[in-house]
């Protein structure tokens, strides 16, 4: 029983196409609230956070606790002035931050998010290759940043870019290994080892725990891909005004913004997953989600602080860090999940 | 070389990381900096002219207003000039006081610094931690004189206002906690990998160099030349209090970041000695004060240095025997640190750049005044 | 560094005299005024402090300030001129470069043989040296930029801030 | 200043909405990293812990023109650097707002008898709310910026 | 030359345990209360001291002009203002154009009678470019130069 069956249940007068077609569509709708309401969160316990972490209060005069600040950030970006740059690549340009907000938001209907009373499952893809689907997603944002930088034509927008692709370059690789080294652990025990479901069902003791380096490697990874402190090569605020964003007003520039937030936390619920155990926990069978989301909450915070505590790295020890020490630790990392399911058959 | 391929780059004089109006015409092959050439005069606010153009005691404002994150220590280089030329004594206690301030204003510009420091190299929460610290500092500067940054404290012959017992206390509260919490805001740093790459070996400035490019302060101490002036030629009363001038041979950022920490923790000790030591009596010289204030008349001429949070600060002063001086000329020590910038900044990375031009400790009231 | 004695009151072979703050001033012509800097540059005054000129109405004082690190002490070398022309001594110090580029800028002093001697503080194409004495401070000066971002200068006040 | 236009035909509809679009840009006022000189320092005082300039909404101090809403000429503007100001102004998108901090902003302060000081940068941009003071504390600041909101939304009488 | 302290260069940190020290530095601050002085509803440290807006008390004024000899940049002119006075035979009082004024305090520090001075009121942001106070808004409280 899932979310999608129960909805296709209530318009199965319609006939079978036009039902799936409306649950499907319905469960789309669900999920972009779920996201969007997410990232709202996300970016308003940010700033709580931060505030708090540097002894202030942070924002506290809009609504209670500041609570409508995000609100306001929002209507004002969408009654701003739009300004293209003149030299722009004009399709390019517009398409861009659409492309960051797709993957990002197509990625979070991958994640099986556990069950909900009543409803079941909140799943919304049911494919079989959910691992490939969501990485591919995933990669679509980088070149949605990568098309802003070299559209807008901009000199501090056209280096972010490229540090930008070199960024991807250098940490993608480590981390599709370590997730290589994930799905050869689960494949021992399911048949499906693709999906990440049964990679939740798989994991008794958490991949976490079996293998520290690959958690190590794609936490890292998800820092470099959320491009923060200190991976924010792209962006780097004080080196290169706002990177590849230099050039976004309004509406464009929030999707970006929301971007860096929406990734951390699909960073943080894809860690949770492949290696925390998802929505295991007491009662999973109604409350998963709960599990889910308290441990995609902490990685959250561990996240924010890791931003708040680095400096940047400059992007040539990046590439060191990438190709030196994150490679072999994946290749090390993925030597020991063989031997750990091969020898000792955990 | 062949210089066709280099794209030119603007940085600034709006940049985040130029720490005010910076200009730098960058030629960039990749990421690597062929050449850098600084614009500067962004804020030339034309303060030499205007002090010749008003009375002694107003010179002050200007003086503040050079290197407005250590005001304390502009003020007193202006009066160590500017008291040999009108022939006024400063007694004791003022002097104490004087170098009370200073110290304390050299605390607040290089916890500015540090603060602006981790900005340019991306971490946040530091700033924050070292404008706690700072907030402190002007609170007792508030509490001295009335403002909290341009302070136009210090007068000639003396100081302004007498210290109180109220705000010695408070000095004493900040001096307890401040060793503790500075240690914390340097661990900080100083234990993070990232920032020890981004630091070490990084701007490396040889002795020889700095010395003919005429750079000061904590910069060239930090390329190994124990050169302070307090110490070399003391002035006020630092030759009545112990302390040390931290010296790296190294002469790299980090070596300049080390310094200017080092620095903060013996002006800690300067400000207890002196609290201890203060004596009682007229905190002013009758000569410079009241109504007196329009009518001194300077002759002769004199050139004054102190060490400002920055370098040498060298006043000279030439009178004509009149109630204004004839001509102020200001030897601001970061318009030498940053004229050693293009030698600095020559084939590195544009990342590297920042952090050197960070190292500096940039202030471009003083550079342009 | 003082190879002759103090109380004949010369210093490296010059006569000095005492500035009010107690530093020995030394007047030079502009014929003895490079072999003697460099002379002083030799015994150990490795670092040029300060540049200043001081519009004398008639004539333009120009003042080094020259310190050894070594034994800290501080020398005044003063140059006068009258058609505000001076050697350079970018060659001997490069912290003479800004200095002077400095002085030209905010008094007209013209160093012969500086590298690269043009504003550094103003715009360029800036009328009059605003330091010496007889600067008209009441016409003002309007600054805008052009397409490259390059300054110019204009009297017009519409045209410029 | 706002783009959006009262017809008065639709009613309470564009009332309603010019309202909302007042409230959310009062309360999200973005600043410009622009300083020039020493008000800067206290403008970086005011986003520090004692006054907390995020409270109201302030909180993204954004370094590129094109995303700030709110520009804090904090500091000298010189003759030389005005051009630049106004630049940075064209560059940044409507509704955009302007506080002149510090007496050297609002009518040259003490620079006023200099050469290359412009006098008052309400000549190059038109300035919102004026903050006097040299430097303001961050607390006059603070009361500037509430200034602001208020003129925003309509409110004020200073 | 004496007391010349070689600082050592500090030790090359661990690279991930001291980065995870370091955030753990962080959230001891965490614990601790923010300072955040909430500046509408709670006014910030103000000593005694402290110094912002320009008083005149008409009273005590005797037209000497000294504060406007004083003043660095002619923030203040004297004004003819018909008021009996006794003691201002000149009948000029200080007007203050506090759009340009320093508070640098020199003008209290100068003033024989300390009939000018500087008090404690700072909110004075206006929308408009005309920060003149007349002697007789010198005089008064903010709110009500206002209307």
């Amino acid at each position: 029983m899932s979310l999608l069956t129960v909805f296709q249940s209530w318009f199965s007068p319609l006939g079978h196409f036009w039902s799936y077609a409306i649950a499907y569509f319905l469960e789309a709708v669900v999920g972009l609230i779920l996201a969007a309401l997410s990232l709202i969160i996300m970016i308003y316990l940010f700033r709580k956070y931060m505030a708090r972490l540097q002894r202030r209060i942070g924002p506290n005069r809009v609504g209670k606790y500041g609570l409508l600040q995000l609100i306001a950030d929002a209507m004002k970006l969408m009654g701003k002035e739009v300004i293209f740059p003149a030299r722009r690549d004009d399709l390019p340009y517009r398409v861009a931050p659409l492309l960051v907000i797709f993957g990002l938001f197509a990625a979070f209907f991958i994640i099986p998010y556990g069950n909900i009373p009543y409803f079941g499952s909140l799943t919304i893809s049911h494919s079989d290759v959910t691992v490939i689907l969501l990485f591919a997603f995933m990669a679509i944002m980088p070149i949605g940043e990568v098309l802003a930088g070299i559209s807008s034509k901009n000199k501090y927008s056209l280096t972010g870019a490229m540090r930008a692709v070199a960024k991807d370059i250098s940490f993608e690789v480590p981390m599709m290994l370590s997730i290589i080294a994930v799905v050869l652990m689960s494949s021992a025990r399911t048949a499906n080892a693709l999906n990440l479901q049964s990679i939740i069902t798989s994991q008794v003791i958490p991949y976490g725990i079996l293998e520290p380096l690959g958690i190590f490697v794609f936490f890292v990874a998800t820092v470099a891909r959320a491009s923060h402190t200190p991976f924010d090569l792209g962006e780097s605020e004080s080196e290169l005004v706002s990177g590849f964003s230099t050039e976004y007003t309004g509406l464009r520039f929030g999707l970006f913004y929301m971007g860096l937030f929406g990734s951390i936390f699909l960073g943080s619920l894809i860690l949770s997953v492949f290696y925390l155990g998802g929505y295991h926990g007491p009662f999973a069978g109604s409350i998963g989600w709960v599990w889910l989301m308290v441990r995609a909450f902490i990685l959250v915070l561990i996240f924010f602080t890791v931003w708040l505590a680095m400096p940047r790295i400059r992007i040539d020890k990046f590439m060191d860090l990438g190709w030196k020490y994150l490679l072999p630790i994946s290749f090390i990392n993925l030597v020991i999940s063989g031997v750990l399911t091969l020898g000792f058959g955990w | 070389m062949d210089s066709s391929g280099w794209t030119e780059l603007n940085i600034g004089p709006q940049h985040p990381s130029t720490h005010g109006v910076l200009r730098l015409k960058v030629k960039l092959d990749g990421e690597i900096i062929k050449d850098v050439e600084p614009v500067i005069g962004y804020l030339h606010r034309n303060a030499e002219k205007l002090c010749e153009m008003s009375y002694y005691c107003d010179n002050l404002i200007y003086f503040d207003r050079l290197d407005y994150v250590a005001s304390m220590i502009m003020e007193s280089g202006f009066l160590e000039a500017a008291e040999k030329v009108l022939d006024i004594e400063v007694p004791e206690r003022a002097k104490w006081i004087r170098v009370i301030m200073s110290e304390l204003s050299r605390i607040a510009s290089h916890l500015v610094w540090a603060g602006a420091f981790g900005l340019d190299l991306g971490m946040l929460t530091p700033f924050f931690y070292c404008f706690i610290q700072r907030e402190k500092i002007l609170n007792i500067f508030t509490e001295v004189c009335g403002s909290r940054q341009q302070t136009n404290y210090m007068s000639i012959g003396g100081v302004y206002q007498d210290l109180q017992e109220e705000t010695i206390t408070h000095i004493w509260e900040f001096l307890k906690q401040f060793p503790e919490k500075l240690e914390e805001i340097y661990k900080l740093f100083i234990k993070n990998d990232i920032f020890f790459s981004r630091t070490k070996d990084i701007g490396y400035l040889p002795k020889d160099v700095a010395i003919d490019y005429g750079v000061t302060g904590p910069m060239l101490r930090a390329s190994g030349v124990p050169y302070d002036v307090r110490k070399d030629e003391p002035y006020l009363t630092y030759d009545k209090v112990n302390f040390d001038v931290p010296v790296s041979q190294k002469g790299d950022v980090l070596a300049r970041f080390v310094v200017r920490f080092e620095e903060m923790r013996q002006s800690a000790r300067i400000v207890k000695q002196a609290l201890e030591k203060l004596p009682d009596g007229p905190y002013f010289n009758p000569k410079g004060k009241k109504s007196l204030m329009i009518r001194v008349r300077g002759n002769g001429e004199a050139y004054s240095r102190v060490e400002s949070s920055k370098g040498e600060l060298g006043t000279y002063i030439v009178a004509d025997g009149s109630v204004r001086p004839y001509r102020v000329r200001i030897r601001s020590p970061t318009f030498k640190n940053l004229s050693v910038l293009p030698v600095l900044a020559k084939d590195t990375m544009i990342a590297d750049l920042v952090s050197i031009s960070g190292s500096i400790d940039l202030v471009f009231g003083e550079v342009d005044r | 560094m003082e190879d002759t004695e103090d109380k004949q009151k010369t210093f490296m072979g010059k006569e000095y005299t005492l500035g009010k703050d107690g530093r020995k001033i030394i007047f030079l012509t502009k014929d003895e005024f490079l072999p003697f800097m460099k002379r002083l540059k030799e015994s150990g005054f490795s670092h040029l402090s300060l540049i200043t000129g001081v519009d004398r109405r008639d004539y333009i004082e120009v003042v080094y300030h020259l310190h050894s690190i070594s034994t800290n002490e501080i020398v005044v070398i003063k140059v006068k001129t009258k058609d505000s022309r001076v050697p350079s001594v970018t060659s001997l110090w490069s912290s003479a470069d800004w200095d002077e580029r400095e002085q030209y800028d905010m008094m007209g002093i013209i160093f012969e043989g500086h590298p690269n001697l043009k504003r550094i503080l103003l715009p360029e194409g800036w009328i009059g040296h605003p330091l010496r004495k007889n600067y008209d401070m009441d016409t003002p000066q309007y600054v805008n930029m052009d397409e490259d971002g390059e300054d110019y200068v204009t009297f017009d006040s519409g045209d410029g801030w | 200043m706002a783009q959006v236009t009262k017809t008065g035909e639709l009613g309470i509809v564009t009332t309603k909405l010019d309202e909302a679009m007042k409230w959310g840009r009062s309360n999200s006022l973005w600043p410009l990293t622009f300083g020039l000189a020493c008000c800067a320092i206290e403008m970086m005082a005011v986003q520090a812990s004692h006054a907390d300039v995020s409270r109201f909404g302030s909180e993204i101090f954004r370094a590129s023109p094109r995303q700030a809403d709110l520009m804090i000429v904090a500091g000298t503007v010189t003759k030389k650097m005005a051009p630049r100001v106004r630049r940075l102004y064209d560059e940044m998108p409507y509704p955009k707002y302007v506080i002149a901090m510090g007496a050297c902003v609002i009518q040259g302060g003490p620079y006023a008898r200099g050469y290359s000081v412009v006098l008052g940068v309400d000549r190059v941009i038109p300035v919102d709310v004026y903050v006097p003071g040299c430097p303001p504390t961050p607390e006059a600041l603070q009361f500037g910026l509430i200034t602001l909101q208020k003129k925003i939304r309509g409110e004020t009488n200073r | 030359m004496a007391n010349v302290k070689e600082v050592e260069e500090p030790k090359k940190p661990v690279p991930v345990f001291s980065m995870i020290r370091g955030m753990g530095m962080l959230g001891k601050n965490l614990l601790r209360k923010p300072v955040t002085i909430q500046y509408p509803e709670q006014m910030p440290y103000i000593p005694e001291r402290f110094r912002f807006r320009i008083f005149l008390t008409l009273d005590s004024c005797v037209g000497c002009t000294l504060c406007e000899q004083v003043c660095p940049n002619g923030s203040i002119k004297m004004e003819h203002l018909d008021r009996e006075n006794p003691h201002n035979k000149r009948k000029i009082y200080p007007g203050v154009n506090f759009g340009t004024c320093t508070v640098c305090r020199n003008c209290e520090e100068i003033c024989p009678t300390h009939a000018i001075y500087l008090s404690h009121e700072f909110q004075t942001s206006r929308t408009k470019n005309s920060f003149y106070y007349s002697p007789e808004e010198l005089s008064k409280p903010e709110h009500e130069v206002l209307k």
